[in-house]
């Protein structure tokens, strides 16, 4: 990550962002930035409060306090569908989709809200579509019912209708869950490709090896709270960390 | 072979089609602890719950004092003397501590067994005691975590599935939690099938540690061999920090 | 080009046309009164059929209010005929269906803000006090039959061929009415392949996922709201013009029940399904006629069999792939406390 | 002075009985999740296990209530396993909430259109339990009938509170409507507490169906208003709260007797469900509901 991509607009802004359910801090007074192009992975164990971070972000919860920032305009208290039309887009942790729609058609209706879209035009919004499965190499089931899809391919296809909208953040939970070794290659090159065209991806995973391939820095939280936030190298050798993850002794590490 | 309590042979289970668990075997002696390990994500709370038939395992055996017991649902699997004790807490947010409690002497026999049962748990844990009138919502992480531990003390056990107690609980809660379940240990006799993300507590009450990634066991062995193991690092940390080498 | 009218194959068109050419040429050669009424009769009910599908299948909103915004489409379109004679009764027709599109838009505010059974529970009481009301509307005491002329039946209007014979009354009746239904049929097809149909069954299936592509759910269901208000006010109004009167029987459990059994016979959230329900509902009905109560103990039988045995139509298509992201569609609508992360523990 | 002795009066008989129907949904909303629109067709049979035990064999009132009472218990037990259990194990492809709306209708119109063939459409009279009336002021007289009827209910519904709070299976019943996982997993038969649950509601209905029938008459539509007003009750009490109901039906009572004072009979379920409709929009979840304390 180029230092002046640093000092440009971040392509999000968290800033001291908290959600309270009663008395439980489920994320507690987090902030952090992304640029265009940096991969922010955050882990922690379960229970950490990363997907209602998440959450708070994209609207699907109301954050109890602070501020969030998309490309420098604020998306505090706007619908979920505003902020997806400003360019945030995510994906959820179970594969979903519009299941009784085929996978072309997910992907158009998804194009047809895209950020950058100029006129009303449905052929413009098919093509984007399928533009949109050819990116995940799905293009071969562009006609097929979402339900019957295999898990796989429903994860892609839930990517591919993240990817539709022309996001500038993409927010991942978990892409890499449930997938093995070379599907976790496939996904990790595919975003990797994405990031070095300006988008800025911000991702929950538990598979460490695919987050420390993939992130520019990590955010580790615990108990809602951020415990680290640094380079992968520096993470693993952060006692805290090793603490959390592996407890005192932590093998032959630190 | 049938002197083990729990025999699981190619286990196989997940949601939705997603496979979760991949042909997983473990095996559990009388009155022993075993504690299996791993990264979030990887189907430890899925294999607890398969076990104690919660969910349908799609393929393989699971063997309760040399009787199958798999596709059999929980409540059945329950009345065979298996207490689950279970993530987060699973306790009833609307009722109090005691009838928590009592709940979890549904199973038990009279009135007056119930009673007693109480009394033993309220002995083992004063904390509980303390809070026996307080709905189950108001408790802390940590509270809540040791009245589903003396929920599962309240009727004979025997196998107790015990799901990450540690979770997402400070440290000095963790420690209270792991003195009750080695006391626990001493006087009960029934064997432990625990799962835990954090490692470094079980070292006092594991006879054998087993290690889950993506969905099986791949290395078995006592606390002192795995926790100078390379692999487990690696299991965790997705890659051997240079620096520790 | 996805979907669209476009896609349905030549055999499909061929289809369509027999069966509309049957259809239209049917009254020339079967003049039985008795049989034309009900007939008649089943084509304005195919009617609201089609209005209550669109809402309730496609757009997946548990609207049981339809039936009164049915009986207001009635009762504005009569009022119109009654009140301001000038205005030919084509017109008063369409202005009842323009008036239940109006309630049904403010129907649709306080109900868009509902979740599961309450919003069942807000249409179903919104008919009852319409029914209600209009069954004491006698007594209220404007005029001596009152607005709606309650159970006794709206007064009698002169309604569309008011001048014909009997066998060309009922013949008129039946092409007016066969002509709304192709035309209603039709945009419904063209709906669910338009946007706004996208978005609505997108929207039935996986409301959360919709919102976070960029949908404005509330926007796309108050349109689904407004638009089969729009045809369920032509249905009332068609049927006061050809009955020459309206009474609070047209609503209420029993019709509801009829109605909604219809509705699952056919398929729920497809074009043909009302088509087929009415018609096997009201052959069981008419063959029935004659022995009270056997009618609904075997539509209510087919009822339970049909939603519990037949996966592929009702129950397959109201699946929850997943109710907890769901029940999360808009903000405030919070886990329940001390469950931080209810979707970690799923996995592992 | 009379009218306000009359309106408390019958506001008190009226809502012990919305109570008792009431309490039967909530029960069965709290545990199963779900809103059984069969219980207004438990009344009715109630109400006609009442008139062919008093009317047809002259049975003592006590044996008519108790055979009602088992009557609709067998009932309900078998319509959740018609129209609900079925569905539960297909929990992952089915709305349950909203599918058993419809199945649970659909018995109702099922149980209904029975009866209509077997006793036919002309109402019976039902004798009343206990004949006589007292007279509370000058001109406000209540029927000994009502008086048993509120007092049975009350009865009812303090054991049942006393059941769900004291006894074994009291607990397990509460144990299942907060989380279904963990009773099962202490060992509660859920596939045998659903059916028993829904019978034991349909108990109550059953025999709030023979008081029902002694103040009006056993007919197959002697349901119909019963569900409208357990309907009223149970959204203004919120749903699964048993005191809310409570709390509820004594208001809808009230509202009800005054109606009747003031505008005749006529408007009062006008008004009541003008009173829903307002409700819901300003709390959407009921006087007491609310999602997550949506628990016995």
């Amino acid at each position: 990550m180029t230092a002046e991509a640093a000092t440009a607009q971040p392509a999000l802004e968290v800033r001291g962002v908290s959600k309270l359910y009663g008395g439980l801090r489920a994320v507690a007074d987090v902030s952090f930035t992304v640029a265009p192009g940096e991969v922010l992975g955050i882990a922690g164990p379960n229970g950490a409060g990363k997907t209602t971070l998440f959450d708070t972000i994209t609207g699907h919860t109301i954050a109890t306090e602070g501020e969030m920032f998309l490309g420098g305009t604020p998306i505090r208290g706007t619908k979920i569908h505003h902020r997806c039309r400003l360019g945030l887009a995510r994906t959820f942790q179970h594969p979903v989709a519009a299941e009784t729609l085929t996978a072309l058609e997910n992907t158009y209706l998804a194009a047809s809200f895209r950020r950058g879209r100029e006129g009303r035009s449905r052929s413009g919004d098919v093509a984007a579509g399928r533009a949109a499965l050819q990116l995940v190499g799905l293009e071969h089931q562009a006609m097929t019912v979402a339900s019957l899809l295999p898990v796989y391919d429903q994860k892609r296809l839930m990517l591919a209708t993240a990817l539709a909208t022309n996001p500038s953040v993409l927010l991942l939970d978990e892409p890499f869950g449930g997938l093995n070794p070379n599907e976790i290659d496939d996904t990790v090159a595919l975003l990797q490709r994405l990031r070095g065209g300006g988008l800025a991806i911000v991702c929950i995973e538990h598979v460490m090896r695919a987050l420390v391939a993939l992130a520019d820095r990590v955010l580790v939280m615990h108990h809602g709270a951020e415990l680290f936030l640094g380079t992968p190298d520096a993470m693993m050798r952060d006692r805290q960390v090793v603490e959390v993850y592996l407890g005192a002794s932590g093998g032959g590490a630190a | 072979m049938s002197d083990l309590l729990l025999d699981v042979r190619g286990l196989r289970a997940g949601y939705d089609r997603a496979v979760v668990i991949h042909d997983l075997d473990l095996a559990v002696e009388p009155a022993k602890t075993a504690v299996v390990i791993g990264p979030n994500g990887h189907g430890k709370t899925t294999m607890l719950r398969a076990i104690a038939g919660l969910l349908q395992p799609w393929a393989g055996e699971v063997t309760l004092d040399g009787r199958r017991v798999d596709g059999e649902p929980a409540e059945r699997i329950a009345g065979l003397g298996v207490v689950h004790v279970m993530q987060g807490d699973g306790l009833f947010a609307g009722m109090t501590v005691e009838e928590n409690l009592l709940m979890g002497s549904f199973l038990g026999s009279s009135w007056r067994g119930r009673r007693e049962a109480l009394r033993r748990v309220y002995q083992a844990l004063p904390l509980v005691e303390e809070k026996r009138a307080q709905k189950a919502r108001t408790l802390s992480g940590g509270e809540r975590r040791l009245v589903g531990l003396g929920r599962g003390m309240m009727r004979p056990a025997r196998l107790m599935l015990i799901d990450e107690p540690s979770l997402g609980l400070a440290p000095v809660a963790i420690e209270a939690v792991y003195a009750a379940l080695a006391d626990l240990r001493k006087e009960s006799e029934a064997a432990v099938l625990l799962i835990e993300e954090n490692f470094t507590h079980v070292g006092g009450i594991a006879d054998v540690v087993h290690v889950l990634e993506a969905g099986a066991i791949i290395r078995s062995g006592s606390y002192a061999e795995l926790s100078t193991d390379e692999t487990i690092v690696q299991t965790y940390l997705g890659a051997l920090p240079e620096a520790g080498r | 080009m996805i979907g669209g009218l476009g896609s349905l194959t030549a055999g499909r068109w061929l289809l369509i046309g027999l069966g509309v050419l049957i259809a239209a040429v049917f009254p020339l050669v079967y003049t039985n009164p008795y049989y034309m009424t009900i007939i008649v009769t089943a084509e304005i009910i195919l009617i609201l059929n089609i209005s209550w599908n669109f809402i309730l299948g496609m757009a997946g909103v548990w609207n049981f209010g339809q039936l009164a915004i049915y009986a207001l489409g009635a009762y504005g379109s009569g009022y119109i005929m009654l009140h301001y004679t000038s205005v030919p009764v084509a017109i008063a027709i369409v202005l009842g269906g323009v008036l239940s599109a109006g309630i049904s838009f403010l129907l649709a505010i306080p109900t868009l803000r509902l979740f599961g059974i309450y919003t069942s529970l807000l249409t179903f009481s919104f008919a009852q006090v319409v029914q209600y009301t209009a069954l004491n509307d006698p007594h209220l005491g404007f005029s001596d039959e009152g607005l709606t002329g309650g159970s006794f039946g709206y007064p009698a209007v002169p309604g569309l061929f008011p001048d014909y014979g009997q066998e060309a009354y009922l013949r008129a009746y039946y092409w007016v009415c066969l002509g709304v239904i192709i035309a209603s049929c039709f945009a419904v097809a063209w709906l669910r392949q338009s946007h706004l149909g996208y978005a609505l069954r997108s929207a039935r299936d996986a409301p959360a996922y919709t919102a976070a592509r960029g949908v404005d759910l509330r926007a796309a269901r108050i349109a689904a709201f407004v638009l089969s208000g729009f045809l369920a006010g032509v249905a009332g109004a068609l049927y006061l013009s050809f009955n020459q009167s309206f009474t609070t029987s047209q609503m209420g459990l029993t019709p509801m029940s009829i109605d909604v059994t219809m509705l699952v016979i056919g398929g729920l959230g497809t074009v043909t399904g009302p088509i087929i329900g009415t018609a096997i509902v009201t052959a069981i009905q008419t063959k029935l006629i004659n022995y009270p109560g056997w009618t609904l103990t075997v539509l209510g039988a087919a009822l339970l069999v049909i939603v519990i045995f037949v996966p592929g139509g009702f129950v397959g298509l109201f699946s929850r792939v997943n109710r907890r992201i769901s029940t999360w569609v808009s903000e405030g609508d919070e886990p329940p406390p001390g469950d931080p992360e209810p979707d970690q523990r799923l996995v592992a | 002075m009379t009218d306000v002795v009359a309106i408390l009066a019958n506001g008190f008989i009226y809502g012990s009985i919305y109570g008792l129907v009431a309490i039967g949904m909530t029960l069965i909303y709290g545990t199963l999740r779900i809103l059984d629109m069969s219980q207004g067709s438990m009344v009715m049979a109630g109400s006609y296990v009442g008139w062919w035990a008093l009317a047809e064999h002259g049975v003592n009132a006590l044996v008519a209530l108790v055979l009602a009472f088992i009557v609709t218990f067998i009932l309900g037990t078998a319509t959740e396993l018609v129209s609900v259990q079925p569905l539960i194990n297909r929990a992952k492809e089915v709305d349950l909430e909203m599918v058993t709306f419809i199945t649970t209708f659909a018995v109702a119109i099922l149980i209904t259109n029975l009866a209509l063939q077997h006793f036919g459409p002309f109402q019976k009279n039902v004798p009343v339990i206990v004949s006589g009336h007292v007279e509370l002021v000058k001109g406000v007289t209540i029927s000994y009938h009502e008086l048993t009827m509120a007092g049975i209910s009350i009865v009812l519904m303090g054991s049942l509170g006393l059941f769900l709070a004291r006894t074994r299976w009291g607990l397990a019943v509460r144990a299942v409507a907060q989380d279904l996982d963990a009773a099962r997993s202490m060992g509660v038969p859920v596939t045998r507490l659903y059916p028993l649950t829904m019978g034991l509601a349909s108990a109550l209905a059953g025999v709030g169906g023979v008081f029902l029938g002694g103040l009006y008459f056993a007919s197959p539509t002697a349901g119909d208003q019963p569900l409208l007003f357990a309907l009223i009750v149970v959204v203004l009490g919120g749903l699964g709260s048993l005191t809310g109901t409570i709390y509820a039906a004594y208001l809808v009572g009230l509202i009800q007797a005054f109606t009747e004072v003031r505008y005749g009979t006529t408007w009062t379920l006008t008004i009541l469900y003008a009173a829903i409709l307002a409700i819901l929009l300003v709390r959407p979840y009921g006087l007491k509901g609310s999602p997550s304390e949506a628990r016995l």
